[in-house]
């Protein structure tokens, strides 16, 4: 790997000798191990338990989606999106559908606006849940897995309801929504609202005040701001370094400007922060969620969009805040039913690539919990 | 690819690339390419409206909603939109300095400008350290295989104390190199590096420019227009089954 | 033939441990005895763990094979047993064959000297409690020797965290235990005892558990003894060596099927053996509650009951739960499977009830539950708490556990040479 | 292991009989040849560690129990965790390929020699006229051995080895502060 460090110096401790001289260790972690989420190959040079460098091996998921893309209509290339970030994939549809809106240059009414809004910050909930169970398993405590599962079922079956998928949702369409609202969404949403919002202190008193997890997370992975903005990091990783930037209040898509919420932020940078942060991210989501399922106004769903997409020739970036950070699309259109090219600026992939920092002169256990708390999805990652 | 017709002003680097005129002119290229190089069943006639085989595909995603039904009765044609001149302090200060280099456009509500191959290392070096853009979200590239310069490549730049986005576009010939801006901005290590293994694009001075997503053994670069989906399998079929591929 | 019946008898009317009276034949029934019964609590020990952890964490555990899971243990033995036993090509063949049984044998070796009742042990030993920490720590080398002669990088890394944990934990724990051992010289002749069983009658003698003794001191060495012990075994939060997410499952990662087994076996009798010290060291060992304060022909009749009575309860469970068990035909089976081990537990608490038991068995009863509650906060931990890094873990053993233990033990040494002194000046021994 | 700590004194058929000495012995002397004919360090190890608990055995038959326990919790249990910690990290492939025995193996055999002839000086003078195994032996009460110990080292009157204990406790922590001092970069 590379010293990505020569414009901010991190003052990391690389030591020059190993322990008593002996052989530097070299290990292979993953692509089958239980603590890299998925496919990802770590190459750790130890010594002893310190990590001396690492280099990542990626590209084991890589299924070609943007190439995939040049080959399907605008329409057809929906579902695909579900499959990068598959536990976040109303996120992914979200940030789809609206960058080929905007290249139409239409907008979706605001009923199916205030629907995606919801079903967006549920899908952030159950993605922040998989990330607590998971993280927090990877570094020993196994119950709170359970607890979330418990939770996050509760969404997915919001979704399974509303859309009749659990995962790849595939929730959205190009212009709005395809289905009406099930009778009772609002209520259900009410319900899991109410039903969540103990359980997320549970989860907190399990791990927030937790001796030992405060000793595996505090100062673990540490990556200052302005590091964290010269890596790409973004997303809770960034926002716990300090950095309040979040792409519903910083470029507003959707119709977040009109919801009341704030951005949560740590100051350390460390693990620690990061968990805070997503922590307070689930309640910041349920306050989105309130607001929105009081007021889903009446109307139509679907904007005025032509059956067969043929947006103007022209390109357009856009980007929106999912779970894990920065989604960005970048579309080409050459006037065609189908995509001329479709970039997906993923954040799992931005964002690992900032884990050799954060991992350096720390030890195994700590490269395992930076793996946990960068929340990658490898799905995304290699795409 | 050698034979591009459309280019106005295909020789001098320095020239004016006239994005305005060039910009209609790719798509007819495009299209022809891709319906030529790539594969040309699933490919409808570019130009004619609602082609047979486009409508089933649109139903499926089509609106539930009657109001939204009709079909084509409103097509985005009218409505396209063209990108006109972007113009700010900034853009005046780069003008200033580099002149008919940089060409600035706003299309959609975004900025983007393009900007001659000579002058991005001094560019991007002057947006990051002088304008503030301290955050580089992606780069990425777009092959043009009718073109002689055969690829844009993208800058995608956001600048937190301006709380701006913008892109950097310029136009490289097959076999150009760009300039790595991994001294600027950390992040793009890996981002130039998938660049590279998708587009075959290098970037010199990249600490260690090597594919990231594909194997090392992998050949040719998935994502230029010319790298048909079926090559691989076939190929694969060819030298591990010594049969013809059924795709 | 009738002297060796004479033999056999002539032990039932001694108050020795078979090994202290010197009679082979029983000392070899003891011996079968106990391992007996530490795989049979293995077993439901690994049961319990897996019903207890899946109740903690909202979900049900084993519930398919056998009413509630009850036969999981066996199924999962049978096929554990049947599993090819890989040894890998690179391995050093001799030590890694040679590795499981180092830490089996010095897990089951050290309870030669458990006490479950005065008289209730395989033997007493002078250096009863020296002998158990001795052998224990022998299981190091098992471990070390394993992870080394597996030749594989995860194995190695969890074989060194383990060395070096299991070796910085001895020392705190040796430290706490010494201070026990000052606490059982406080008597008239001032002669302290390393034997297990005199630990015991001194608590009982001192007419205080020694967890209360000297309160807060012996509190504090319990303290250190139960994170050590802890440790020393390998378990969560401590879990180190075989942290899963990091090393996968660490020094054992290349071991498969029975040599596998041996390593489980090894580390769950590890566990009661540990929570056997704790027990027999603070709290009282087979004492029941209040040996001293509730004395009296109906007190000892009434805690004699306990045994059978749990028993009975256990088994009312079972047939409560049988007749709550679904009516469908395909639940028949486990119906009456669930009412079968109900009866057995039912009849296994009549038969404890009964007078001639009842006595012998009720010392064994009190040492039994006070370990199982040790067996229970060892699932309990696991439930909640994460896993310690590495380096933290030096840190609480060597930062916090040994100096602590240090400080302890001058200051055990201190109060008891106080009390001492007192008596001496009274004339009379009040402890 | 064994079971002579378990039986008292005097009670019972004693266990420290020659048998046992020669077979223990005869592991030691095993187990010592092998410790430096191994080529591999782990091995080696192993041996060694067998020759210490045979050493436990013959404390024990010397109705010696706590030196036994202390020898397998010191030697055994701790101080060859720290051998086999330390063989574990260095590369055995390079090991094995180094040559055994090195120049000093005349010098080697001289002492050996010479160590040998010492013991067989010391063996024949201090045993003329009297039975390997003498009638007479130790029977210190098993069950006080440990309390004779203390009294030996510790007691007023009866010991007089407080002194040079306290004096070999000094020099070992002298030694371990040496190592960290040594060990560490920065203190």
């Amino acid at each position: 790997m590379t010293d990505p460090t020569s414009l901010s110096p991190l003052d990391l401790e690389t030591p020059d000798k190993t322990f008593l001289d002996a052989n530097e260790l070299v290990i292979n972690m993953g692509p089958q191990h239980p603590a890299t989420h998925g496919v990802l190959r770590v190459i750790l040079r130890l010594d002893g338990e310190k990590v001396m460098g690492l280099e990542c091996v990626i590209g084991y998921l890589h299924r070609g989606v943007e190439k995939i893309a040049e080959n399907r209509t605008y329409t057809m290339f929906n579902p695909y999106v579900d499959r990068m970030d598959y536990v976040a994939a109303v996120s992914n549809g979200l940030g789809y559908c609206e960058a080929v809106e905007k290249l139409l240059n239409v907008e979706a009414p605001p009923r199916a606006q205030y629907v995606r809004v919801i079903l967006t910050e549920l899908n952030r909930m159950a993605s922040h849940q998989l990330w607590l169970g998971t993280h927090a398993l990877d570094i020993g405590a196994i119950t709170p897995l359970f607890y979330t599962f418990r939770d996050r079922e509760e969404i997915l079956k919001i979704f399974e309801k509303y859309c009749g998928a659990r995962l790849t949702t595939h929730a959205f369409r190009i212009g709005g929504l395809q289905y009406e609202t099930y009778d009772g969404l609002e209520k259900d949403v009410k319900t899991f609202v109410s039903f969540v919002r103990p359980k997320i202190d549970e989860y907190e008193e399990l791990l927030t005040t937790n001796r030992i997890w405060l000793e595996r997370t505090k100062g673990v992975g540490k990556i200052s701001g302005k590091d964290a903005i010269a890596l790409g990091v973004t997303g809770p990783v960034l926002r716990a370094s300090g950095v309040k930037w979040d792409i519903r209040k910083a470029l507003p898509y959707a119709n977040y400007k009109n919801f009341d919420f704030d951005i949560p932020t740590g100051e350390n940078g460390d693990t620690y922060d990061r968990y805070l942060v997503r922590m307070a991210e689930f309640r910041q989501s349920l306050r989105i969620i309130e607001q929105a399922v009081d007021n889903i106004p009446e109307g139509p769903i679907m904007a005025k969009v032509p059956k067969v997409i043929k947006p103007p020739v022209g390109e357009i970036y856009h980007s929106i805040e999912a779970p894990k950070g920065e989604l960005g699309y970048f579309i080409v259109s050459d006037g065609s039913t189908q995509p001329y090219r479709i970039r997906v600026r993923p954040p799992s992939f931005v964002n690992l690539q900032a884990l050799e920092v954060m991992c350096r002169g720390q030890l195994v256990a700590d490269v395992i919990a930076v793996i946990g708390t960068l929340d990658i999805v490898l799905g995304e990652v290699d795409r | 690819m050698p034979d591009e017709t459309k280019s106005p002003a295909s020789p001098p680097p320095e020239g004016e690339p006239k994005p305005t005129a060039d910009r209609p002119a790719t798509p007819g290229g495009v299209k022809a390419a891709s319906s030529g190089s790539v594969q040309s069943e699933t490919k409808p006639a570019p130009d004619k409206p609602a082609a047979p085989a486009t409508p089933p595909k649109a139903v499926a995603g089509a609106p539930a909603t009657p109001a939204a039904a009709k079909p084509a009765a409103a097509p985005p044609k009218p409505a396209a939109p063209v990108p006109t001149p972007w113009d700010s302090p900034m853009i005046a200060r780069l003008k200033g300095n580099y002149g008919s280099g940089i060409e600035p456009l706003t299309y959609l509500g975004q900025n983007y400008m393009v900007v001659d191959r000579s002058l991005i290392p001094e560019i991007l070096q002057v947006l990051r350290n002088e304008e503030q853009f301290d955050y580089c979200v992606d780069i990425t590239a777009v092959h043009y295989p009718k073109r002689e310069k055969q690829f844009d490549v993208l800058w995608i730049l956001y600048s937190f104390p301006r709380n701006e986005r913008i892109r950097v576009k310029t136009q490289i010939a097959d076999g150009q190199t760009l300039p790595s801006s991994v001294p600027i901005w950390a992040t793009t290590n890996w981002l130039e590096r998938e660049v590279f293994d998708m587009f075959g694009i290098s970037f010199d001075g990249h600490p260690d420019m090597k594919r990231i997503l594909l194997p090392d053994g992998w050949k040719g670069h998935p994502l230029r227009k010319d790298y048909g989906i079926l090559q691989q399998d076939n190929e694969w079929v060819q030298i591990n089954l010594g049969i013809e591929s059924g795709q | 033939m009738h002297a060796l019946v004479q033999y056999i008898q002539s032990y039932l009317d001694s108050d020795k441990t078979p090994g202290g009276a010197g009679n082979i034949f029983w000392a070899t029934v003891y011996i079968l005895l106990v391992f007996a019964g530490l795989s049979v609590a293995v077993i439901a020990m690994n049961w319990l763990e897996r019903k207890i952890l899946a109740h903690m964490q909202v979900r049900l555990g084993p519930m398919r094979v056998g009413p509630h899971g009850l036969l999981q243990p066996i199924a999962d033995a049978i096929k554990l047993l049947l599993k090819e036993d890989i040894i890998p090509a690179e391995a050093d063949a001799v030590v890694f064959w040679i590795a499981p049984f180092i830490v089996v044998l010095a897990a089951f070796t050290v309870f030669v000297v458990v006490p479950f009742g005065p008289t209730h042990a395989i033997t007493d030993m002078n250096i009863g409690i020296l002998f158990m920490l001795g052998v224990s720590s022998l299981s190091v080398l098992g471990i070390v020797t394993a992870g080394w002669a597996s030749n594989s990088h995860y194995p190695l890394i969890g074989a060194l965290r383990s060395s070096a944990q299991m070796v910085s934990y001895e020392v705190a724990m040796g430290l706490a235990v010494v201070s026990v051992i000052l606490m059982t010289s406080l008597n008239e002749q001032s002669t302290g005892t390393l034997s297990m069983i005199g630990i015991v009658q001194a608590q009982l003698a001192q007419q205080e558990w020694f967890l209360f003794k000297f309160f807060p001191l012996g509190l504090i060495g319990f303290g250190i003894f139960a994170i050590a012990m802890v440790a020393e075994t390998n378990r969560a939060p401590f879990d180190l060596p075989e942290a899963e997410s990091e090393l996968t499952a660490g020094f054992h990662t290349e071991y498969s099927g029975f040599r596998w087994s041996l390593f489980f076996l090894a580390e769950y009798s590890a566990m009661i053996a540990v929570s056997s010290i704790a027990v027999t060291l603070w709290l009282g060992g087979w004492l029941r509650p209040f040996p001293n304060l509730l004395v009296g022909p109906t007190w000892d009749l009434l805690f004699s009951l306990f045994p059978g009575i749990t028993f009975l309860l256990l088994a009312a469970m079972c047939f409560f739960n049988t007749a709550r068990m679904p009516k469908h035909p395909l639940f028949k089976v486990q119906t009456i499977g669930l009412a079968g081990f109900g009866a057995v537990l039912g009849l296994i608490g009549l038969i404890l009830v009964l007078p001639a038991v009842r006595i012998r068995v009720t010392d064994i009863f009190w040492f039994s539950a006070k370990v199982a509650g040790f067996m229970y906060l060892y699932i309990w931990y696991r439930g909640t708490f994460p896993r310690y890094r590495f380096d933290q873990l030096m840190k609480v053993g060597w930062k916090v556990l040994l100096p602590t233990g240090l400080a302890l033990l001058v200051l055990t040494a201190l109060v008891g040479m106080r009390t001492e002194l007192w008596a001496e000046l009274q004339g009379v021994w009040r402890p | 292991m064994n079971p002579a700590g378990m039986i008292p004194a005097g009670t019972n058929p004693p266990v420290a009989t020659p048998f046992f000495f020669y077979l223990l012995a005869a592991i030691m002397v095993v187990g010592g040849v092998m410790v430096i004919t191994r080529k591999n360090a782990v091995h080696s190890a192993m041996a060694l560690i067998t020759t210490l608990l045979a050493q436990a055995a013959l404390y024990l038959m010397l109705y010696a129990p706590f030196v036994a326990g202390v020898q397998i919790i010191l030697y055994a249990g701790g101080i060859m965790v720290l051998f086999l910690f330390v063989i574990m990290l260095i590369s055995i492939e390079r090991a094995e390929k180094e040559r055994q025995f090195n120049k000093q193996w005349l010098v080697g055999i001289v002492a050996a020699a010479a160590l040998g002839g010492l013991f067989i000086a010391v063996y024949t003078t201090t045993t003329k006229g009297r039975a390997l195994f003498p009638e007479g032996r130790m029977t210190y009460g098993e069950t006080q051995n440990t309390q004779q110990i203390a009294a030996l080292l510790f007691d007023r009157t009866a010991g007089q080895y407080m002194f040079a204990f306290e004096i070999a406790s000094l020099l070992l922590l002298v030694a371990i502060i040496g190592a960290v001092v040594m060990a560490k970069k920065r203190i």
